[in-house]
């Protein structure tokens, strides 16, 4: 029972939609970044696995630029929060309603 | 300089414009008269050196603008475009010397004069990027000139305008990108070159779609119907120059692409439409002389029959010969010169009375008989009476459809009967009768500055129509070069026997020898 | 066999991980989770031989985002139970399936239909890191460096954000005091 | 010889301009005697070119080109032949005498100047017409001479019923236009030119099907011209325009152009004789038919107005029959009496202070001499009693209906002669004779200038003394006309024909003397006859203008009315506004959308995720299915 391509893929779709599970659900703007945290390792994993089974280093690069992504998008991202929660005090998605349209 | 001339007449009114800026209020009238004057003569001296016997692009001038995508600036003037050009410029200088308006006229001369530039380039452009270009900010000071000038709608009016007119454009353009790709995929080069593209063949199928994508933006411009409504909004509510330049120069540049573009860039396309097209036609022709007919304003009469010869073109344009072509392009500048002096006229009893229905009038003939004469004269020319300018066009147009269909010319024909109903019925409201309202009795008769635009016009009118050899012989030699290029460019057997081959006739240049 | 009993055994483990990061009320347990999780997913990316990838998951992501997501929480109250407002869980739960099986096929159908070329082959010679570092500096070496400035623009942006008057203790202050630390700025709450 | 011809065609152009210049200045004399002087000129170069003409000469010429693209080609070319000549005669003769008679009677008129420069102007558009050699510089003057009729029936443009009368006519005229355009592009595009000669030599090579449309709708134009049944209407409605302006346009010139056109186009209508019996039959059907109205009406100039559309229809059953020249004779006979007559009553009119009603008249003989004279000798020649001119022009039409076999037409044409003396003499007895019923309206008639009974004299000698040019006419018009002499052969015949029809119209003059000579009061509906349900149908001219106005006039201004407000306001336009409501309403409702809520957002990327991978999915799939 060799693992295939597909296996690899139907577990990173897994992820994906506990990712996307955790993105609709989270009003907390810190879990919320757990949430995408997952969905990007979930990408992540379909591409190496395809980089792997098709023999094409591209995929694994595209990795490396995610988890650079993933990176910076932490440090940005924590940054913002911290200010925003030094400001109001609350890190609730709901709360942050300055956009309206 | 002759080689520059169409340069020098597209951006000569923009650069007179510009400099208009910084001439006093007082003496902006004056320069706009000198201005306009000067591009006029231009114009005549651009006729005046125009080689009627040749069927081809005359004063030819390139200059690259992004080479990469063979995107050039291209201009030239055919028979075609050589007396819309000259229209153009005309009615500018009428338009301005006639001018009564009031209100910040420095605004509305500059507006104009750029109004012009745009005219004219559109009208001269032989690159379709150019061409787009020209023909959307034609839009600007149009937009503007109803915006700002117009009656109390204007705003609904000129958003309406603007925006019908620039949807049906984006459409136009999507498919002027499209052919431009497909000259790309056939020689393995960009051009934007109108008459490049003309050497190309297309396929059946492209033709059927690029033809009705340009013509939706052309279809709107016209406007054929239903796409008329935005016109009389536009003319209800725009000043009496705004009407003037709209029905007289902007109208005509839906038709004139329709025979610059549609026609010889997909023959077989234009023949597969041409029923139906003059269907539309006839629709546009008969149901807006019966719209015009139930109007209570007068200027709304004019616009709606604005629309109702512009059918009367669209039917000569898909003629698909010389006769209904060069009838057609004849009548543009015919229905340009007639309706022009039609918004003039309404114009003057609007300064008057400061209303446009006609139940507030009756009687005028006696009160202002040398306003009545010449609205009388203009009239007659609308309903295309012989040896009035439209009836050379209408004559044309008409016949050369005949060719072609027997029962849809025969419809098309009642524009001769529904267009003298409305007519003559709004005519007998406004001057006939007895003067039953006091306001109308003491009305002073047209005046000297009302004069120098209608008088030129009249002369016009009537001279085109007794003589207009000078005009048409030159168009007529532009439309043969484009009816035999569609001849041989026609795949479709039927296209084939439904435009006429006229390389058998002697002094008819082919296709190689005309582009 | 080998390589079976690992992949459904640590891709068990990760989905368990990954459930728990979702679902879980307590900020830590979520924590605690990712890591764990990124640490398992690494476990798939040495399967597939890209142990270079592998490492730097290891490295970066449990090393360094997960130290940052920690340093991050001390700010917030973590203790606490985090409370979120009714969603209704079975459109997101459909939603979310969805959208899954749709990324499957996007994955596997050009694959089936063999329309997939390698641009860059794995050389079987050499080693990964070697392979990736390759290809890194030949190819991509212009997303390279810009990813490289990018994480230092991430990293300024960071610093500049978050340590915004840092010689000031939030923890200490008053509620008022820290309203008033931004000046021309209305603080929408009073705290917690 | 062309210069001439110039003259002829032009002084009345330089007359009408020359007029115009005045129009707007006070009245002056010398405008009208201008232009009269004019409009003689143009006799005088008319009467050269008669003889020249009589001399076997014809005189083609072309001025310059009008219209040239494509193969169309068409000059403004003019052509002085027999027949044309024959036109050029009758028109500047009636129209020179209505010129120096207008002088008189538009005399006290505002408009004096003005008329003068319609009249010519008219008057130009006529030569235009008779004088063109193709049929598009025909077409010039037909429409011509309907602009100057709209305009000249309209002259007094404060009167409603005026203007009302002059757009009907330019519309109805319109409507036979489109026949005539229609016809004109079947010629070009089967033959290739317009011109006559041209399209006269090579009209046989054609299809019959094809011209016998021609035929139909040229015929059509020139129904519309003539004022045949259905578009006759027009006619007597045009009465409201002055006097010497029904007698020039709507008597004399201008109707009879229909019947021109048919003569002139001889060559195509040979060919189709099918079409010659319709418009044969019709003309017959129209006689009596006009006839019958003319008996009951009123209206001194409506019944004079039926008389020519009676006689019209005269003219076209001799066209129709191939007696082309019979019909040109009886168009040039019929163009002096009926004009005389006109302009009599003009006289009338003038003396009675515009009152219209016969019946209102009455003893007139005795202030009014000469006027009386002329309108009993006019009416005489209406009649056809030898030796006057109707004798010789309209029993020879008679006799082509008795030769050419068609004795129902002859039947029918008989009988509208003595219908046509009745009405003649009810009027004259009406206006002239009786007591004096004008007393009871407190009117003091008196007679008319000197001046314009001499001016009408002409006409007079022309009226009594037309038929003895028959001949030298016949001889002249043979050249281009078929020359179908028609005699009853058998002489018996002949002779019987000839005095039961003079016999049968003396007594209905007779009868018409005897029932209204001696009229003494003014009808008020009351009487029997006047109930009588035919009084009514033919008061109300068989209730065709009312059937017009019901099924054409109303539905059609109801019908632009629903095409306005229904159609276009909310229909077509209520849908481009509708789109861009749409559009705007979209924006509107999807404002909220964005209401900052960032979990909402994010969940609208859910959802844009979901379907963007829908569609990559199906595409891919599709491509697989469809590239497999």
């Amino acid at each position: 029972m060799a693992i295939t391509l597909t296996h690899y893929l139907v577990l990173a779709s897994v992820l994906f939609v506990i990712g996307l599970i955790g993105v609709m659900r989270r009003k907390n703007l810190l879990m919320l970044f757990f949430a995408t945290e997952i969905l990007l390792n979930a990408t992540n994993i379909a591409f190496a696995a395809i980089s792997h089974y098709i023999g094409d280093l591209s995929g694994q690069m595209f990795a490396f630029f995610i988890i650079a992504i993933a990176a910076s998008e932490v440090a940005i991202g924590l940054g913002l929060l911290i200010v925003w929660y030094k400001r109001t005090g609350k890190i609730d998605l709901d709360q942050m309603n300055s956009m309206r349209g | 300089m002759i080689d520059h001339i169409l340069t020098l007449l597209i951006f000569f009114p923009a650069l007179a414009a510009m400099l208009g800026f910084v001439v006093t209020k007082d003496s902006i009238r004056a320069y706009g008269i000198a201005v306009a004057g000067i591009e006029f003569l231009l114009s005549l001296w651009l006729w005046y050196a125009y080689d009627p016997m040749v069927s081809g692009m005359q004063f030819m001038e390139a200059a690259p603008l992004i080479p990469a995508f063979g995107i050039n600036y291209l201009l030239g003037v055919d028979g075609i475009s050589l007396f819309i050009i000259i229209l153009s410029t005309f009615f500018t200088l009428i338009g301005i010397a006639s001018l009564t308006e009031k209100r910040r006229i420095k605004d509305l001369i500059i507006t104009l004069l750029f109004l012009e530039m745009t005219m004219v380039g559109v009208f001269a452009a032989l690159d379709a990027i150019v061409f787009y270009v020209f023909w959307e900010f034609s839009l600007v000071p149009m937009l503007y000139i109803i915006g700002a000038w117009g009656g109390p709608l204007r705003i609904y009016a000129s958003v309406k305008f603007f925006l019908y007119t620039f949807t049906g454009s984006l459409v136009m353009l999507v498919g002027m990108l499209f052919m431009a790709y497909f000259y790309y995929q056939a020689t393995g080069q960009w051009s934007f070159a109108i008459l490049e593209w003309y050497r190309l063949i297309l396929p059946e199928n492209f033709q059927l779609w690029l033809f009705v994508a340009f013509f939706l933006g052309f279809a709107i411009k016209v406007p054929m119907f239903p796409f008329h409504t935005w016109l009389p909004y536009a003319h209800g509510q725009a000043p009496t120059i705004g009407s003037v330049i709209l029905a007289a120069i902007l109208l005509k540049m839906g038709t004139y692409a329709f025979v610059r573009f549609s026609l010889p860039l997909f023959p077989d396309a234009s023949v597969f439409f041409m029923i139906p097209i003059a269907v539309i036609a006839i629709i546009m022709i008969i149901y807006t002389a019966m719209v015009a007919y139930a109007q209570e304003d007068i200027k709304q009469v004019v616009a709606y029959s604005s629309i109702s010869h512009m059918g009367v073109i669209i039917l000569g344009t898909f003629a698909l010969n010389v006769e209904g072509v060069s009838g057609s392009v004849f009548l543009m500048l015919a229905h340009g010169v007639v309706s022009g002096a039609l918004f003039l006229l309404v114009g003057v009893i609007y300064d008057r009375r400061h209303t446009k229905l006609m139940s507030e009038f009756g009687g005028l003939a006696s009160v202002m008989p040398r306003y009545a004469t010449i609205f009388g004269i203009m009239m007659m020319a609308s309903v295309g009476l012989p040896l009035t300018i439209n009836f050379v066009g209408e004559f044309l147009s008409l016949l050369g459809f005949y060719k072609q269909s027997h029962m849809l010319t025969l419809t098309a024909g009642t524009a001769i009967i529904v267009g003298a109903i409305y007519m003559l019925s709004a005519y007998k409201k406004a001057f006939f009768g007895n003067v039953t309202n006091e306001e109308n009795k003491k009305l002073k008769d047209i005046n000297k500055t009302e004069l120098v635009g209608l008088i030129p016009l009249t002369i016009v009118a009537i001279w085109l129509g007794v003589y207009p050899k000078p005009i048409l012989e030159p168009i007529n030699n532009s439309v043969e070069s484009v009816i035999q290029l569609m001849h041989d460019k026609a795949q479709s057997a039927e296209a084939k026997v439904r435009i006429p081959d006229l390389s058998g006739k002697n002094g008819t240049n082919t296709m190689q020898e005309a582009y | 066999m080998f390589e079976a009993i690992a992949f459904y055994l640590f891709a068990a483990l990760t989905i368990v991980m990954f459930t728990i990061t979702v679902m879980t009320s307590q900020a830590l347990y979520a924590l605690t989770a990712m890591a764990a999780g990124m640490i398992f997913i690494s476990a798939f990316f040495f399967l597939l031989g890209a142990d270079f990838l592998g490492v730097i998951q290891i490295i970066v992501y449990t090393g360094a985002v997960m130290a940052l997501y920690a340093f991050g929480m001390m700010f917030f109250d973590t203790t606490r139970n985090v409370v979120e407002k009714g969603t209704n869980p079975q459109i997101v739960f459909v939603l979310g399936v969805l959208a899954a099986v749709m990324v499957v096929t996007i994955f596997v159908a050009p694959i089936v239909s063999n329309n997939i070329q390698a641009l860059y082959p794995i050389q079987e010679n050499i080693g990964n890191s070697q392979a990736v570092g390759m290809v890194l500096f030949t190819k991509y070496l212009v997303p390279f460096e810009l990813a490289a400035v990018m994480l230092l623009v991430a990293m300024i942006g960071g610093i500049v954000l978050a340590g915004k008057k840092m010689d000031k203790s939030l923890t200490l202050m008053k509620e008022e005091e820290i309203g008033g630390l931004d000046e021309g700025f209305e603080p929408e709450a009073g705290g917690h | 010889m062309e210069l001439y011809l110039y003259i002829a065609l032009f002084a009345p152009l330089v007359g009408s301009l020359y007029s115009s210049l005045f129009a707007r200045s006070p009245k002056s004399q010398q405008v009208g005697i201008i232009a009269s002087g004019l409009l003689f000129t143009s006799f005088v170069s008319s009467t050269i070119l008669l003889t020249y003409v009589m001399g076997g000469h014809t005189v083609h010429t072309e001025m310059m080109t009008w219209i040239a693209t494509g193969d169309l080609y068409i000059p403004f070319g003019f052509v002085v032949d027999q027949v044309s000549v024959v036109m050029m005669m009758v028109v500047t003769i009636v129209s020179t005498v209505v010129h120096v008679y207008s002088i008189g009677y538009m005399d006290h008129d505002k408009g004096f100047n003005r008329f003068f420069a319609w009249l010519s102007a008219f008057v130009f558009s006529m030569m235009v017409l008779v004088m063109s050699d193709n049929f598009a510089g025909l077409f010039i003057g037909w429409e011509g001479v309907g602009l100057c009729s709209w305009g000249l029936i309209g002259f007094w443009y404060h009167k409603e019923s005026a203007t009302w009368a002059a757009n009907e006519a330019f519309i109805m005229n319109r409507i036979a236009d489109l026949g005539m355009l229609i016809g004109i592009f079947l010629v070009y595009w089967n033959v290739g030119s317009l011109q006559y000669d041209v399209v006269f030599s090579e009209i046989g090579n054609l299809q019959p099907v094809i011209i016998t449309w021609i035929g139909i709708f040229l015929f059509i134009g020139a129904m519309g011209k003539s004022a045949q049944f259905p578009l006759h209407t027009w006619l007597a409605d045009a009465m409201e325009g002055p006097t010497p302006v029904s007698a020039l346009i709507h008597a004399a010139t201008m109707v009879t152009a229909g019947v021109y056109l048919v003569v002139r186009a001889n060559p195509i209508y040979d060919l189709i004789p099918n079409v010659g019996i319709f418009i044969a039959s019709l003309g017959a059907f129209v006689a009596l038919f006009a006839a019958s109205m003319a008996l009951v009406n009123r209206d001194m100039k409506r019944i004079i107005a039926y008389s020519t559309l009676s006689q019209l229809g005269y003219m076209f059953v001799a066209a129709g029959l191939g007696a082309y020249w019979v019909a040109l004779f009886h168009l040039m006979a019929h163009a002096f009496f009926k004009a005389l007559l006109f302009l009599g009553a003009g006289n009338v009119m003038h003396a009675m202070h515009d009152e219209l009603d016969p019946f209102k008249m009455g003893g007139l003989r005795k202030v009014m001499k000469g006027t009386f004279v002329m309108m009993t000798l006019a009416s005489v020649a209406l009649a056809g009693i030898y030796p006057f001119a109707g004798f010789f022009s309209k029993d020879l039409i008679l006799e082509v209906g008795f030769v050419e076999h068609h004795y129902v037409i002859y039947t029918v044409l008989l009988l509208t002669a003595g219908l046509t003396a009745f009405y003649s003499f009810r009027l004259v007895a009406l206006i002239f004779h009786g007591e004096e019923r004008y007393k009871l309206f407190g009117i003091h008639p008196h007679e008319a200038y000197k001046f314009m009974l001499v001016a009408m004299s002409p006409l007079l000698v022309l009226a009594i003394i037309a038929g003895s040019f028959k001949m030298t006419y016949f001889q002249l018009v043979m050249n281009l006309l078929p020359a179908t002499q028609y005699h009853v052969h058998d002489h018996t015949t002949f002779w019987i024909m000839t005095i039961g029809t003079q016999l049968f119209v003396i007594a209905a003059i007779l009868f018409a003397y005897k029932k209204y000579s001696n009229w003494s009061s003014v009808p008020d509906g009351s009487s029997a006859m006047e109930k009588s349900f035919f009084y009514k149908l033919l008061w109300n001219q068989y209730y065709i203008p009312k059937m017009y106005e019901e099924i054409f006039a109303k539905p059609y201004a109801e019908l632009s009315r629903i095409a306005w407000k229904q159609i276009d306001l909310k229909i077509v336009d209520a849908t481009v506004d509708a789109i861009a409501n749409g559009i705007y309403k979209t924006g509107e409702n999807t404002r909220d959308i964005q209401n900052g809520n960032l979990s909402t957002m994010l969940r609208w990327m859910v959802v844009g995720l979901v379907v963007l991978s829908i569609l990559a999915v199906a595409f891919t799939v599709g491509y697989n299915v469809v590239g497999a």
